[in-house]
């Protein structure tokens, strides 16, 4: 999933200060799972923004609303009835919906609630680690299933740096080095033998290295 | 013609055993008969601060019993009261009863406490240990059970002084005072009688050894709890009495009135004062704001229950609680009068003079004279030490058939094994009476409910003055008129009290006359109260979820008395706020799911066939389950008892027994292979024979009575030398290689042997004895040889110290070794010397023997597997973790599963008998229900929000919610405990709590806040 | 002899501190609340095994918000009290009221009397 | 030969080489490198130009080299691919041959999280295993990373860094046969302090016969202080220090003496280690022991190849 986080309530004040009414926009995909932008954050926010308007004698009215998705139209569509009342949106959906949201609804400014962090994995309640990089040339096929790209701190796909020590990352022991836990998993497979090989160069270019991305299903296609 | 049998059944006694059965009987269909001689029930456990060994508040985890006990239909206590005598027979008991008068009317004390106010006479309270005082009128405790005042007639003005003062008749806003109360005579008829009356601390005054009486800074470890407690005289501050300053050092004093025969002839170990004595010094230490030095001077520490031991080593090795192995020569007040001077001899044999602010006499449990009296009158025969005389193997029958006893009368008894042994209580007398089960128990009838679907609230409210409780602060008529006029009101009544009966018909005829579809108490505690008017108003055909309580005495009169206009003020934010909730309620409904009544039993020993045989005799099916091909488990190694019953016999007995049972269905060569269902529905799979052929059943119940195995000792030559036995071993010797044994000259028995160690911190409870039994049978097969028991502490608790004293006798020595430092034992020509350091004398010994015994341990079998299967915990030595270590024992966490036997921890075979009897007793409370309810206040999921991202499915303690097939959160309402940690954690508020819904909090927040 | 403790101090009954959510501490600020403290069992001695540890950390994240938006996270506490220890909730409802009296009104209350929100 | 350079040389002809560590300012003064190569000229036979070190931005490696050079000092140039892409790389390594470096180092560098700008993007378009393949393509096939021809030699000796202490300590024999496969001419490990383990590894290096494939430098970084030896026990990845390296530095009475004395006793050790073919000795901001150094080591005069 994609793993987000509130920016800090004063960040959001400032996008809003001159607003007497706003849309905040929930998504009850991954960032509700994160604990990020799901209705129940959207409750939180919309609380703690009122509050600090009325603590400076202003006052902000809020519209709740969390959609199935940010990232698909015809979800975005359902706040075309009533968004026009409002003063500015904000969403609490990754980048994704936020830019969604600001394509559908030209003429309002629309601003983000969260900081996008990374596509990752839950490690059980409250704590997620990063996991795809989404380079669009999926190495794990030769490195036990473990991404050195997103786990490793420095990318390498050759074995690891000289910084590994006691199977964590040099930046922080608290980090597992990629490569410790790739060489265990491919040790416990019996295919070592696979690093044995120089990894060649990488083609970036599919990993967004090469423009913004897009992919198009002829055979989906209307 | 035969007699019917009757179905109610008499518990003898208020304390924490007579609760405890009194409620399994009432649950499982007998009318119950609580008789207890003081005003209230709770004994002795509501009189403790914390409870050993998890330091749990006591009043805490009883005071739920205690509320279920008193609101219980089919339990009625009569307090007060004492029995006279006891005729009739088996199933048909005449019981006659004298009650003393209480002098205030039950069904009119409102427990305002206006009587005990007023009252000018202070005695001594005799709840707080008589240090400090209460006045003549007064109630035991604040939670007590009744909770009604009464009046202490030996010390009442009225009574000693020609019926002057009459303070508290004067007061009482109801009228409830009535001095010409008499003494009551009652005549019972019940179907059978359960003793648990429980015991008294030791009279240390007996012996002036102890400068107790003398020195005020000498006290009883009972004492010592009312010190401790938050509720008791210095509100929990840690203090001496002499001063009421802390002190820096405190000595217990262990086995005072216990393991000593030359004072009033307590032999007996009384078995619980070494783990409760931990307990103070580790309470005493977190309590006291200096460093506070606890010493424990004890003989052997015997901390043989389950998990004890780790309790132990945490108060020696990291909260320093110091442990002086020792006897006292003398303890005598210190040149300043208030200290004490304690002289003993210490490890290294020197003599040593050491000074104590305080000295806590660990006084042990002792037999009163009532009860004494009272199986006189029962013909209820006594051992020699006054304790109720039972059969080994039925060791919770007393000698007059139809008569059983619990608890601390039966033998010296912790907390746990006394509630075990009040549910095993609790099942014989169901066994014995279950044809008449249901005949007598009370069962309510509601009128059909009211649709309010699509009703706009129509509220009725109705403020309480509670006498002059609420109305004395707060203006009652002021509050009335504010609430007449808020939102959904249609009705606002103020009544003088809105519990009394005649108040209750006044709601209903409200209801019925305005269509009330909402109601507002305004008076006290949900607590107490909450049960009472919903009931009301369900007998006026409304919901009872649809009623909403505002709390305006407890939170307000009560405790804002000195500004009466702040407290009115208030009063109204508790109204409105009420009124508010109130408005968004909505009916909930329970669902009935029919039981199957049928019970499952894994493991076929001792404990598991006990609990088959009770089961069946209940009248309910039951599978047994043995994973081997014969029945009859870990019991088969045994010969005799320490006691000298013969355990083959029974054990034969037993077998031939239960596979002739046509109730009961053997499945040998068994096992669990799947599990699922909630309680009163299960389904398991077992895989059956040689085959392993699966087989589903459906049972209502399941009992864990998988036992334990023996250690299988790596170290002292076991498996390398032929004469290095273990005691299981020996005992198979001794039938059958006699001659063998008249030609030993030395034996060594090593104790501890793969217990108390790293591997294993915990005591196996049973290897003492063991070994203190074969070495008396080895001694009398072989007169001249010599026994040598090494060991650590010797732990034959209870009624075990004789044989313990006779081994003694008998010239087997005991020597102590040293914690870490092992015997050593090695082979030397025909020969094994076994060396260690002896710490009386201080020195390395070796001793050339012929044969060596090791007293292994007792170590959990494989649970690991039927654990995951089950999905019921275990504790870190892989024993079955019981759902509440004090009073839930039998119980797991799992609703309907519950453990016995070894499986729960190492333990004799009475023991395990009376563990298995409880279990039954707790599973055919659940089966003898035709249906159970389930649903009210749960969680419930809306799919449609759900976003599966499984927060629900980790937050939940009880493991209930999953993602079903559909995608989304499920939660099986059979098994939520409503306790809404789920709801609060959905970040898709998916979820609501039923009755706390978020919307319904909000709405009183908004309704509390508006005015602000 | 009944304790006695402030009467600012108004209940709100959940069936445990599991129950209590952010959102239901925030309203209650929003709405004028000068103070607000959650009070469960003592820790290990939850009813519902973990209820009280939960809440405990929802409040520690909730006091952070309110130093966000400038309420001050120490209007708001959380407290462990035994069932039976009547005394301690006594002294628990004082220390509240006099840290409470201390901060002085909430800065919410003010522009409330204003009329801004209502 | 491959570069002609002087460390090229020195190896083939199988003498016992001298690496010495030169590292540039955080500023643009020459006068920096110009003192540090006065003082290792004569007693090493190349020195390391080091590449913005710890993540530090410092004047540039290259730069570093022609000072050097001017000096008549053989420079090794190190290249991290922490800050430039394949791009940039191969740029600077046609700049750095045409202005006569003749070395060149390929590492990964250490992580921008530990220098001046944490905040920095890292680059890590390529790693360093497929740097020294790049270097190596260049300098044997010609060819630049897309194919293309590169126009002109590349003479220069390639070399890689080891290190033996890491993690995981069985993969990492594993991983210098691959630098070795991708091209590594010469190896210069991690500063050794843990000798016993230094030479576990060499024997597992000679068990594949990497030794006789690639020239290996035994790295050392001589202790000025307790302190310091502390500081890489607890604080550097990828040293071993054992503690009892600590003590002894921490007893002494005079600390710069015993760390000097425990560089010597690690030489000593080294000399007798097949597969050892020099010494690299990283004197981190003590540039001017490494002549006592060597001197007492019994390695000088360097002899001129």
């Amino acid at each position: 999933m994609i793993v987000a986080e509130r920016k800090p309530i004063d960040e959001i004040i400032g996008f809003v200060q001159d607003c007497k009414k706003i849309l905040l926009v929930g998504c009850n995909e991954c960032v509700t799972v994160c604990y990020a932008g799901g209705k129940k954050e959207v409750g939180i926010l919309s609380s703690a923004l009122k509050m600090a308007f009325s603590k400076e004698g202003k006052n902000l009215d809020v519209k709740e609303a969390t959609l199935e998705r940010q990232c698909d139209p015809e979800y975005v569509q359902q706040l075309s009835e009533y968004y026009d009342q409002y003063d500015a949106i904000v969403s609490m959906a990754c980048g994704v919906g936020v830019q969604e949201l600001a394509m559908r609804y030209l003429n309002k400014q629309v601003f983000p609630a969260l900081n996008t962090n990374f596509m990752g994995a839950s490690q059980g309640q409250g704590i997620w680690e990063e996991r795809c990089q989404g380079c669009g040339e999926c190495v794990l096929g030769r490195t036990g299933g473990i991404c050195p790209i997103a786990r490793c701190a420095k990318s390498l796909l050759n074995g690891p740096c000289g910084g590994s020590m006691n199977g964590k990352c040099e930046i922080s022991k608290e980090v597992d080095c990629a490569w410790q836990l790739i060489i265990d998993r491919l040790t416990g497979l019996k295919q070592m033998h696979m690093l044995e090989e120089i990894f060649p160069v990488k083609d970036w270019s599919p990993a967004g290295h090469g423009g913004p991305r897009r992919m198009v299903r002829e055979d989906l296609k209307s | 013609m035969v007699k019917d049998k009757t179905g109610a059944i008499m518990v003898v006694g208020g304390g924490i055993g007579g609760i405890q059965a009194a409620l399994d009987l009432a649950d499982s269909g007998f009318y119950v008969y609580l008789v207890e001689k003081s005003s209230s029930i709770g004994g002795k456990m509501s009189q403790l601060d914390k409870t050993f060994p998890t330091n749990d508040c006591s009043m805490c985890i009883m005071s739920p019993k205690l509320v279920e006990c008193g609101k219980h239909l089919n339990i009625e206590i009569l307090t007060l009261s004492e029995i006279e005598s006891v005729t009739g027979e088996e199933g048909n008991f005449h019981v006659r009863l004298i009650q003393h008068p209480r002098y205030i009317d039950i069904d009119k004390c409102i427990a305002c406490g206006t009587c005990a106010e007023k009252c000018p006479k202070k005695v001594a309270d005799e709840y707080n240990t008589k240090l400090i005082k209460r006045k003549a009128a007064y109630i035991r405790y604040p939670q007590a059970v009744p909770l009604k005042y009464l009046i202490d007639k030996k010390n009442c003005i009225y009574f000693r002084k020609d019926k002057k003062c009459r303070a508290c008749e004067k007061f009482c806003p109801a009228e409830a005072v009535d001095f010409d109360q008499k003494e009551r005579e009652i005549t019972i008829d019940v179907g059978a009688i359960i003793l648990a009356s429980g015991f008294q601390p030791y009279n240390p005054a007996i012996s002036d050894s102890y400068q107790y009486g003398r020195s005020p800074n000498v006290v009883t470890s009972l004492e010592f709890e009312r010190i401790l407690s938050a509720s008791g005289p210095y509100q929990g501050h840690l203090v001496r009495p002499s001063d009421e300053r802390e002190p820096k050092k405190i000595a217990w004093l262990q086995c005072v009135g216990s393991r000593n025969t030359r004072i009033g002839d307590k032999g007996y170990c009384s078995a619980v004062c070494c783990t409760y004595a931990i307990k103070q010094a580790i309470v005493a230490k977190e309590h006291s704001a200096i460093p506070l030095d606890t010493a424990i001077f004890y003989i052997d520490i015997r901390t043989h229950g389950k998990d004890f031991e780790k309790f132990f080593n945490r108060a020696r090795e990291e909260i320093g609680v110091r442990f002086e192995k020792s006897r006292i020569n003398s303890i005598l007040p210190a040149h300043d009068e208030e200290n004490l001077e304690i002289t003993y001899l210490n490890g290294e044999g020197k003599v040593v003079r050491e000074e104590f602010d305080m000295v806590v006499l660990s006084v042990g449990i002792d037999i009163p004279k009532e009860s004494i009296d009272l199986a006189q009158k029962m013909g209820v025969e006594l051992n020699h030490y006054n304790f109720v005389s039972t059969g080994y193997f039925d060791p919770l029958r007393t000698t007059r058939p139809g008569i059983f006893v619990c608890g601390a009368f039966q033998g010296p008894r912790d907390i746990p094994e006394t509630v075990t042994q009040a549910s095993g209580s609790a099942a014989a007398a169901s066994s014995l009476l279950s044809e008449q089960r249901h005949t007598l128990t009370k069962e309510k009838e509601y009128p059909e409910e009211m649709d309010i679907t699509g009703k706009a609230p129509r509220i009725g409210i109705f403020v309480c003055h509670c006498g002059t409780n609420i109305g004395g602060v707060v203006d009652v008529p002021k509050v009335t008129e504010y609430a007449s006029k808020l939102p959904n009101v249609v009705v606002a009544e103020e009544n003088l009290f809105t519990c009394s009966q005649d108040t209750q018909v006044k709601i209903k005829e409200s209801i019925h006359e305005r269509q009330l579809n909402r109601v507002v108490v305004a008076s006290c505690s949900v607590r107490t109260h909450e049960p009472l008017f919903q009931d009301t108003i369900r007998e006026a055909g409304l919901n009872p979820y649809l009623l909403s309580m505002a709390n305006i005495r407890d939170q307000d009169s009560w405790v804002h008395r000195s500004n009466k206009d702040s407290a009115t003020e208030k009063a109204k934010d508790l109204v409105r706020m009420a009124v508010a909730g109130a408005s968004k309620l909505s009916p909930l409904y329970r669902t009935k799911l029919p039981v199957t009544k049928r019970g499952l039993i894994v493991g076929g020993g001792i404990a598991g066939m006990t609990a088959a045989l009770n089961i069946a005799g209940q009248g309910f099916e039951v599978i047994l389950v043995e994973i081997e091909k014969e029945l009859g488990g870990f019991a088969g190694n045994i010969r005799t008892t320490l006691q000298g019953d013969n355990v083959r016999q029974y054990l034969a007995g037993l077998i031939e027994v239960v596979k002739h049972n046509e109730k009961i269905e053997v499945l040998t060569e068994t096992s669990v292979a799947g599990f699922s269902g909630t309680k009163g529905n299960f389904k398991t799979v077992l895989g059956v024979g040689a085959s392993m052929h699966h087989r589903e059943v459906t049972h209502g119940a399941l009992i864990i009575a998988t036992g334990a195995t023996e250690y299988r000792p790596k170290e002292y030559l076991y498996g390398e030398h032929e004469s290095v036995r273990t005691q299981v071993e020996l005992e198979g010797m001794l039938l059958t290689e006699g001659e063998k044994i008249k030609g030993w000259k030395d034996v060594v028995m090593i104790q501890c042997v793969g217990s108390r160690n790293n591997s294993n911190p915990n005591c196996s409870r049973i290897c003492c004895q063991q070994a203190v039994k074969n070495a008396i049978a080895v001694k009398e097969i072989n007169p001249d040889v010599n026994v040598f028991i090494l060991h650590r502490d010797i732990r034959t608790y209870g009624f075990a110290e004789d044989f313990y004293r006779q081994a003694r006798q008998m010239g087997i020595h005991f020597l102590r070794y040293k914690e870490h430092e092992d015997p050593i034992v090695e082979k030397a020509e025909g020969k094994i010397h076994v060396t260690f350091k002896d710490l009386t004398l201080g020195r390395e010994i070796t001793i050339e023997s012929d044969q060596v015994v090791l007293g292994t341990g007792v170590v959990a079998g494989d649970t690991e597997d039927l654990a995951n299967v089950l999905k019921v915990p275990l504790t870190s030595e892989r024993f079955f973790l019981e759902a509440h270590v004090k009073l839930r024992p039998v119980d797991t966490q799992s609703d309907g599963i519950f453990v016995c036997g070894m499986a729960h921890g190492p333990k004799t075979i009475d023991e395990s008998i009376s563990q298995a009897l409880a279990a039954s007793a707790r599973a055919c409370r659940l089966l003898s229900q035709d249906y159970i309810e389930v649903g009210g206040i749960v969680a419930r999921v809306d799919p449609e929000l759900c976003a599966s991202c499984l927060i629900c499915v980790r937050a939940c303690p009880y493991e209930v919610p999953f993602i079903n097939n559909d995608g989304v959160s499920e939660i099986d309402i059979s098994k939520c405990q409503g306790c809404g940690i789920c709801a609060s954690e959905c970040p898709a508020k998916a979820i609501d709590l039923s009755h706390f819904e978020d919307m319904q909090i909000l709405t009183q927040i908004d309704a509390l806040l508006e005015a602000s | 002899m009944r304790l006695t403790y402030p009467d600012s101090i108004r209940i709100i009954r959940l069936p445990c501190t599991g129950k209590i959510d952010v959102i239901h501490m925030m309203e209650a600020f929003r709405k004028g609340a000068d103070g607000v403290y959650v009070a469960g069992c003592l820790e290990g001695e939850c009813h519902y095994l973990a209820g009280n540890l939960r809440a405990k950390k929802r409040v520690e994240y909730t006091r952070k918000l309110l130093d966000e938006i400038g309420i001050g996270g120490g209007r708001l506490e959380m407290y462990g009290i035994a069932a039976s220890d009547g005394p301690r909730f006594a002294e628990v409802a004082e220390e509240m009221h006099e840290k409470i009296k201390a901060l002085g009104p909430s800065p919410i209350k003010g522009a409330i009397q204003k009329g801004v929100l209502l | 030969m491959k570069s002609g350079s002087t460390l090229e040389r020195m190896l083939e002809s199988g003498r016992f080489a001298v690496c010495a560590e030169a590292g540039p300012p955080k500023g643009s003064s020459p006068k920096v490198i110009q003192k540090k190569g006065e003082i290792l000229k004569s007693c090493s036979d190349a020195v390391n130009v080091t590449d913005n070190q710890t993540a530090i931005v410092r004047a540039s490696s290259i730069s570093g080299c022609v000072l050097l050079k001017e000096l008549g000092v053989e420079p090794v140039l190190q290249m991290v691919v922490r800050d430039r892409n394949r791009i940039g790389l191969q740029s600077d390594i046609l700049g750095a041959v045409a202005l006569g470096v003749r070395n060149v180092l390929c590492l990964s560098g250490d992580h921008q999280r530990f220098g001046n700008h944490p905040t920095a993007k890292g680059v890590y378009d390529i790693d360093s295993m497929q740097l020294i393949q790049m270097v190596k393509a260049m300098r044997d096939d010609h060819k630049f990373l897309n194919g293309e021809e590169v126009s002109g030699d590349i003479p220069l000796f390639i070399g890689a860094a080891a290190n033996p202490f890491a993690d995981p300590f069985e993969f990492r024999v594993t991983r210098l046969a691959k630098k070795v496969n991708a091209g590594a001419d010469f190896i210069q490990t991690q500063g050794i302090f843990d000798t016993p383990k230094f030479v576990e590894w060499m024997k597992m290096v000679r068990d594949r016969g990497l030794h006789e494939k690639t020239h290996i430098l035994a790295g050392l970084i001589p202790m000025k202080s307790v302190g310091m030896a502390r500081y890489m026990r607890n604080n550097v990845p990828g040293l071993s220090v054992p503690k009892e390296l600590v003590d002894r530095m921490a007893d002494a009475k005079d600390p710069k003496e015993e760390g000097v004395k425990i560089c010597l006793e690690t030489i000593e050790q080294l000399k007798d280690v097949e597969g050892v073919h020099g010494v690299h000795i990283m004197a981190i901001a003590w540039e001017d022991i490494v002549p006592r150094i060597v001197e007492e080591a019994g390695l000088m005069p360097r002899p001129v190849v």
